[in-house]
């Protein structure tokens, strides 16, 4: 089965690193054929950033995201430019402090969107005291929301991402996101 | 009256850095785009020199003139060459 | 012991340039293609290999050719902007017979254009960029194992043909990421020596840098060893001395050139068919619109239509037995390119050669930095049927 | 109704705005520039320049290559050339030539100006043409995601000298006074006040002005090499730059590090178009035959 | 009053851009098209116009483009290595709409290779030389007038059409002498203004730099004269706004420029047909082999073949319907070139959309400087009547 | 039997021969240049400084541009490669790197150097590379037939200048200097002495060593400027000539028109070739791995 | 008819220069069709040179020398790369200073070719005084053997050619040649 | 014994100025290519000091060494450095 997977926030937020640990955890210690690919560029800088991960049990020719079975939005710009690509009964993770959810109700209800709700800038300002690790946070929140990755698969990718020396930082930041519920 | 446009505004801090009268502060204020924009919190410190408008790199500030009678020590006055700083 | 990496495409190139042997690379930074740079500056130092960032292309390319003259497998990266700055030492590297491996990796032109934007408007720069005539190899992977591959296989091409070796990829597999197999051991074709050549050098018959063996390609000495090679980018004799004004020494040369290319063409070419046997319609293509049109086509058969493609590797020599066997049997070929239309040239050229029926040829030619959508090419398909 | 986009005297309009916004395409802002960046610095400092050296903006055309300081110029409501990578100063040659009464400045970064486009800068400078070159000097390339330049201090990092940069960076504005401009100095981004009169005189100088810039890139210089904020960029240029006059006091150990800023050239020489003007007065008794393009007969 | 000179084709080219107005000269001096250089280092001053020796090729395109844009017609002079180099400007050029002349006097390629022997190996390179899509439009003079004629010209369609116009001229005509005159008075298209447009700029309706009236082409503004322009080689908008990361901007953009090509073909395309009514076999050339051909057509008809040719002036955009209405009528095609086969890749394309019985292709290439000799052809063009 | 054309310790055979025949390839001669070339005279005096400097002539390899200075090295037994205008630099720069044991020496002109190869020139001497670059530096294109160049004198006359050249010329020696060159001189085709000990030091200089000669074009340089003859134009260098520290003390009327010959830099700085070799060393403990076009097995 | 005239020699003697007066003198004076080529480049300098002048009352098309009627040979190198060319009947005119006779005899014989001797050399250094004019005296004495180009509009063509204030020694120099007989 | 090969010497009279000792003069002799060679008249002067085989661009001249004997000033003997000339 082809998921298609979509993380979109603004510049800085780290998710591009977001869409490699994904994918690295899939392909390389899940398993599961897997694509990633990302916009570039000045353009990206400071504006909309994004990133696709499709991963599939076959596999994968077309390799971008046509219409996202996952959608992670981690900024409310990013949310409303891509909202509208997604699979009716497709499943949303959204950081609500950084959107404004009213704007959507409709279409998530019209749409049978699975809304999930995690707080990753909060959790990662609050409980690992600093704020660019929410991306890590929010990987935790959709291996556990998801489960297109495994936990410790997940983590594994994320020990062979980050910088040498902030390994426990970011073991914590997941460990977070996973812990979550998600609504 | 000191103004920053929040939309141009990238939260650099280097308005804070640059006054000599210290007059700004960072804020808790997020814009849109995540940043915490500075706050003109000690405007009565404010000498108009206009520094800050010149190394805003967003041209995101304006000094305005109404408050012109306070001394300018960056106008076009200067004619000193080659201060070295 | 084989090595598992989830990378990009330019970062599989730059191992691939190392699994090689490559141990030489200059270049300068451009958008899609810095990340091959910037992985070698890491590497090649861990493989005692040398790492250059020069002023400009011109310089890279100029680099290179020099260390493939002191015997180094040699290598640069660029984008469109900068393989236009490269075309004149390109030329220089054919006329010299110097192996090299050039990867370009296509974003918008023409000029600036989208820098960050995949393209394939270079395809026929690669054939015709430089002044003169010549006959360039180029190799297109759609995917990132394949940039890995088709890397070790350019720097054999390279070195066998005497030759640069261009791979033209495009922005979506220089920056799409998958996972990658580098093997423990890959196949490497040496540069030959004089020594090695099937010719037995001796005092009567002299080791000459420029006369071709029986299938076209000199061995090739190496600076310091003694052989005294005379170089240069004029029309020059066996001996490698210039010889401009003799229309005779120039055409023997450039024929030769261009010979040692094409009447090995059938050995260089690489194609891959799938489901064409029985095809009304076949669609053609390379580097990253092969995934969709590998999807397109799965469609298509779902739907029970007769639709089979071809998947070019190696754009450049034109595998022109391949398609002119597909325009024999087929009713339409479709050939999908990121481009206003540039290989499909080549395909309307070979429909000429075709006797009796000849297909109908479409072009589904797009620009902008999208990826065709296999949708796109499904309906296209269609209307053949139609 | 005319449909030039008339915009002269604009400088003298007094608005609540900043001042200098009436310069900008505003339907373009913000800039692509990130945040802290000393492109947008320079900008201001150019325009407070230009006004005190008393500069027509509607004689003003921009011309740059490519890369994050060569966007400026896209940025300026005037008419502005964005080239191709290293090849401003062809450009501004052929189009100061074309229209003497043009002022020509060029953006450039240290990669543009120094690295791919060395010798059209050296060969400006040699020639004297009549333009105002200033280069953006944030020793790295910004625009391609952070490699090394040929101005990069060595030992720094960038994303092509994992190991650090072992070459001798170029000292720029001594290259453009050997290679023969008539006005050349260096400043920083917090030299906002020399930098603007620097600039008037290369804005005023009958020939090739070079004014240089060191320039904050906190994204890639900055957190390359451990200066993390934008602030802590420009604290560092306060912290080292040392006078020119000073300087020359100072032995190698002391400059180690140091940006020496200041006037480095600053005399006179005939400019090329003013050659070039010369040469048709001398042989047809003409100045200039300008906008050919827009002519369908030519005297003789 | 008209003059009458006797002067290599350089001199003609360098007489040509005075008289169509041309006023601005950059280049950097190769052998074989320096004439041009020397002849305009003179003329210029005479005429209020500006000469200036740049320090290299991608210089001497960068000033013209400049000069274009202070509004003067504005032109260089090269030769293969020279013109490689100037490619990435070439795109610029293409992409920000510039109009420039470019002279390039073949010789023989790769690389430095034969640098005084003629050859037309840059042909394709015309085409092709730059990255990414564009279409070109270039002439071949085959006589010393032509090469003044087709100077006029080239300064008419590079205004007409806001574009770098090539002249794609081989050695022999070059450096041939002949008697030429030159006329009163030429016929001159002056750049557009944006208040001469049939668009009616105003305050609701401003002038936009980059955006076409009805055939494709915008009218052209000067810097210095108010409007602002912003000129870039990013994908931009009708406003000259960078807009590189939109497809539709790209798309909009690059379409538009090759269009304004393409839907002018046939007011720009000139060939000459002679004696092809009834003609079996038809020659196909351009530049100097031209006259080579003249004189073996004229041989066969003597000998009663039914023989006819086709001059080509303008390569490109190539004259497809004149190809293909030959394709239709004749039994052979013989293209006679002076390379290994490049225009002759555009004619088998064409020959490729011809339905039913088509003609035999036969490509007479030859390099090494020696124009083709009339018998060579004549022998040829028998083959296909035995 | 070894097809290798082995020629090492040929300066050693005495015969009675020119004592520079047995460096050439003497199917080759009589050679392309005019009478009276400085060509000639400075592949003599190359060969001079050469054996002085003990260099052993296998290891030498020879690279160049294009140019009629630059057909020199096609002249010489030895490895060369004649690449392409103003390029010749980039080319060496590689082939050094790729086999540091090469001794390699660039043949240059002052068109290939200084005009289309400027920005090569400048940095080679930034990176500091070890080989020498001698450029024969007549004052204008020889080989194109008589254009001016980068360094032909104010007022000096070429088929691109038929009204006399207006730009101001390179100070080439001076402007390689303020780049970063190791070693640096100018002399002149009649200083033949004093030449052959520079490029003595030039080759054993372990940098960037760059020597000017200035020599004579009595073909094009001399007829369009009144120097008929071979034997006027190296007259005239001798009468022009000044050294450097005489010159020193001249003023700059006293200057116009004159040669100012001697060393310019003698210094030394870590080279690129060292910088490259180090880095291997650090990172992998093994010395640069070459020719590996060669080999089929790669240690890791 | 189709006139094609071959002048060779060597570099320095000004070959190029009396190919290009000869086709002034036919096309702009003459009012002959006319053109004139020539081979180029260094490794012309000092070796062979030649120029090719194509003269007709029709158009010329191919504008190439192919065989000969007219050689003209001021240097012996040149005669014997060239002569074998040449058309039987053909007319060769040569300085029989620069060139040994005995080598061509047979050649000339056969083919039965018209031999004209012009000791131009010669009479440029001793009737001149200027050894550089050989080829302003070649040129006379072409237009006196060989008709093609008029006495008048050649003398024009050699004034419109010549540097200013040489026009006197050049007349004189073709006169001189104009004078010889051929013989 | 001086030898001067005529099918290399182009006839440019470098040697011929370059001797200090006047060893050559310019003869009437022409090579094939219609060069007037130098001729080395005045051999007893040489001091075998081989300037002119240095000076010499087309290598056409041998100073032979047999006459080695006589005092050389441009061997390579000085030590002095930037000479000027
Ligand atoms: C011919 C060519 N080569 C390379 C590039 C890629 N490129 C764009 S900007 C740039 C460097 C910019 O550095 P700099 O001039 O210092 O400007 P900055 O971005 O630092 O302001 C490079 C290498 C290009 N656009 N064109
Ligand atoms: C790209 C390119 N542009 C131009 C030329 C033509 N060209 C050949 S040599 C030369 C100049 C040579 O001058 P210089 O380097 O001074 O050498 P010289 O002949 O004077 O020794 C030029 C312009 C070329 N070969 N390639
Ligand atoms: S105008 Fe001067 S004093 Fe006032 S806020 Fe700005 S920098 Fe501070
Ligand atoms: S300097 Fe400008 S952009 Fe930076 S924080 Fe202050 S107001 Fe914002
Ligand atoms: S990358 Fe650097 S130079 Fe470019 S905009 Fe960002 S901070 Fe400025
Ligand atoms: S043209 Fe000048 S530089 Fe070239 S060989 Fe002749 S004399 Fe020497
Ligand atoms: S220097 Fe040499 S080439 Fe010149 S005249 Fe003397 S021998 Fe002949
Ligand atoms: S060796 Fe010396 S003295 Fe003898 S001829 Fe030569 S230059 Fe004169
Ligand atoms: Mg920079
Ligand atoms: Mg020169």
């Amino acid at each position: 089965m082809r998921t298609e997977l979509r993380i979109a926030g603004f510049g800085g937020q780290g998710v591009i690193l977001a869409g490699i640990i994904v994918g690295k955890a899939a392909s390389l210690f899940d398993g599961i054929n897997t694509v990633q690919t990302q916009s570039y560029g000045p353009e990206t800088r400071g504006g909309a950033s994004k990133t696709e991960v499709v991963l599939c049990d076959d596999e994968i020719h077309y390799p971008k995201v046509i219409s996202p079975d996952i959608l992670v939005a981690m900024s409310h710009e990013a949310l409303i430019a891509y909202i509208s690509d997604m699979k009716d009964g497709g499943t949303l993770i959204i950081d609500p402090d950084m959107i404004n959810e009213s704007e959507i109700a409709d279409f998530v209800k019209k749409h049978n969107i699975k809304l999930h709700r995690a707080k990753v800038t909060k959790t990662a300002e609050n409980e690992i005291g600093l704020r660019i690790v929410a991306n890590i946070v929010m990987i935790g929140a959709i291996s556990k929301i998801t489960q297109v990755i495994s936990h410790d698969a997940t983590k594994e990718a994320i020990l062979d991402s980050v910088p040498p020396g902030t390994e426990k930082k970011n073991i914590q930041a997941f460990e977070a996101g996973y812990a979550m519920d998600g609504n | 009256m000191i103004k920053i446009k929040s939309d141009l505004c990238k939260g650099c801090d280097i308005c804070i850095e640059s006054c000599s009268k210290n007059v700004y502060t960072k804020s808790s204020k997020e814009n849109k785009k995540g940043v915490y924009l500075p706050c003109p919190d000690n405007q009565e410190n404010c000498n108009n020199c206009h520094l800050c408008e010149l190394m805003c790199p967003d041209q995101a500030i304006t000094v305005e003139k109404d408050e012109s009678n306070k001394k300018s020590n960056v106008g076009d006055g200067s004619d000193k060459e080659d201060v070295e700083e | 012991m084989s090595e598992e990496l989830f990378v990009q495409g330019n970062e599989a190139c730059a191992h691939g340039a190392i699994k090689a042997g490559c141990r030489f690379f200059a270049g300068y930074p451009i958008t899609p293609s810095t990340e091959v740079a910037e992985d070698l500056a890491g590497l090649l130092p861990k493989h005692g290999g040398s790492f250059l960032q020069m002023e400009d292309e011109i310089g890279a390319i100029g680099a290179i050719i020099g260390a493939s003259w002191s015997g180094l497998k040699a290598m640069t990266s660029t984008s469109g902007p900068g393989f236009s700055l490269m075309q004149e030492n390109i030329g220089y590297a054919h006329i010299t017979e110097t192996p090299l491996v050039i990867v370009d990796v296509q974003r918008g032109g023409p000029s600036t254009g989208q820098p960050t934007m995949p393209s394939q408007g270079d395809m026929m720069q690669v054939r015709w960029g430089s002044h003169g005539d010549y006959e360039p190899i180029a190799l297109s992977p759609s995917s990132v194992q394949e940039f890995f591959d088709f890397t070790v296989k350019a720097f054999n091409l390279a070195e066998k043909y005497r030759i640069p070796v261009i791979l033209a990829v495009d922005e979506v597999i220089g920056h799409m990421r998958e996972k990658i197999t580098i093997p423990d051991n890959v196949d490497i074709i040496k540069r030959m020596m004089p020594k090695e050549s099937s010719d037995q050098f001796n005092m009567d018959n002299p080791y000459l840098p420029f006369k071709s063996d029986e299938n076209g390609t000199p061995p090739m000495a190496t600076f310091g060893d003694g052989y005294n090679i005379p170089v240069t980018g004029l029309t020059h004799n066996e001996k490698g001395y210039p010889d401009s004004s003799d229309p005779k020494a120039h055409e023997n040369l450039i024929t030769r050139l261009c010979n040692k290319i094409l009447n090995n063409r059938e050995e260089i070419v690489s194609t891959h068919e799938s489901f064409c046997d029985d095809a009304d319609t076949i669609v053609i293509s390379y580097g990253a619109p092969v995934r969709s049109v590998f999807t397109a086509v799965e469609l298509a058969r779902k739907e029970g239509l007769k639709v089979g493609s071809i998947k070019i590797d190696t754009p450049w020599p034109f595998p022109e037995t391949q398609i002119f066997k597909a325009a024999e049997s087929a009713k339409n070929l479709i050939v999908v390119e990121m481009n206003l239309g540039q290989m499909v040239h080549e395909v309307e050229r070979i429909i000429g050669m075709v006797d009796g029926n000849k297909p109908n040829v479409h072009l589904i030619g797009k620009i902008g930095g999208e990826l065709h959508k296999p949708d796109e090419i499904l309906s296209k398909i269609k209307e053949g049927f139609s | 109704m005319t449909e030039k986009n008339v915009n002269s005297n604009n400088k003298n309009i007094q608005t609540n705005e900043n001042p200098f916004m009436k310069y900008l395409r505003k339907d373009r802002l913000p800039n692509i520039f990130c945040a802290g960046c000393g492109n947008g610095i320079v900008m201001n400092i150019f325009f407070k320049g230009m006004e005190s050296a008393d500069i027509d903006f509607d004689t003003l055309a921009l011309v740059s290559g490519i890369g994050c300081s060569s966007r400026i110029p896209g940025y300026v409501k005037c008419d502005s050339l964005h080239t191709t990578h290293g090849r401003a100063i062809t450009f501004a040659t052929g189009l100061k030539v074309g229209n003497p009464d043009l002022n020509v400045v060029v953006f450039t970064g240290d990669g543009d100006a120094a690295s791919i486009g060395g010798n059209h800068l050296i060969h400006g400078a040699r020639k004297n043409i009549n333009i105002t070159v200033i280069c953006v000097n944030n020793n790295i390339y910004g625009m391609t995601g952070g490699q090394i330049s040929p101005t990069s201090p060595k030992g720094s990092f960038g994303t092509t000298a994992p190991y650090g940069a072992r070459d001798k960076p170029f000292n720029l504005a001594e290259l453009v006074s050997t290679a023969g401009a008539t006005y050349v100095s260096r400043w920083t981004t917090v030299h906002p006040l020399q930098l603007s009169k620097s600039i008037k005189k290369a804005l005023l100088n009958p020939g090739f002005s070079f004014v240089e810039i060191v320039s904050q890139c906190p994204t890639y210089f900055g957190r390359k090499n451990k200066l993390r904020t934008p602030v802590d960029m420009i604290n560092a240029f306060k912290e080292n730059s040392a006078n020119i006059r000073k300087a020359a006091k100072m032995d190698e150990e002391e400059l180690v590090g140091k940006i020496v800023v200041g006037e480095y050239v600053n005399n006179s020489r005939k400019e090329l178009t003013e050659n070039v003007r010369d040469l048709s007065v001398e042989q047809c008794c003409r100045n200039l035959a300008i906008k050919s393009a827009y002519q369908d007969k030519f005297e003789d």
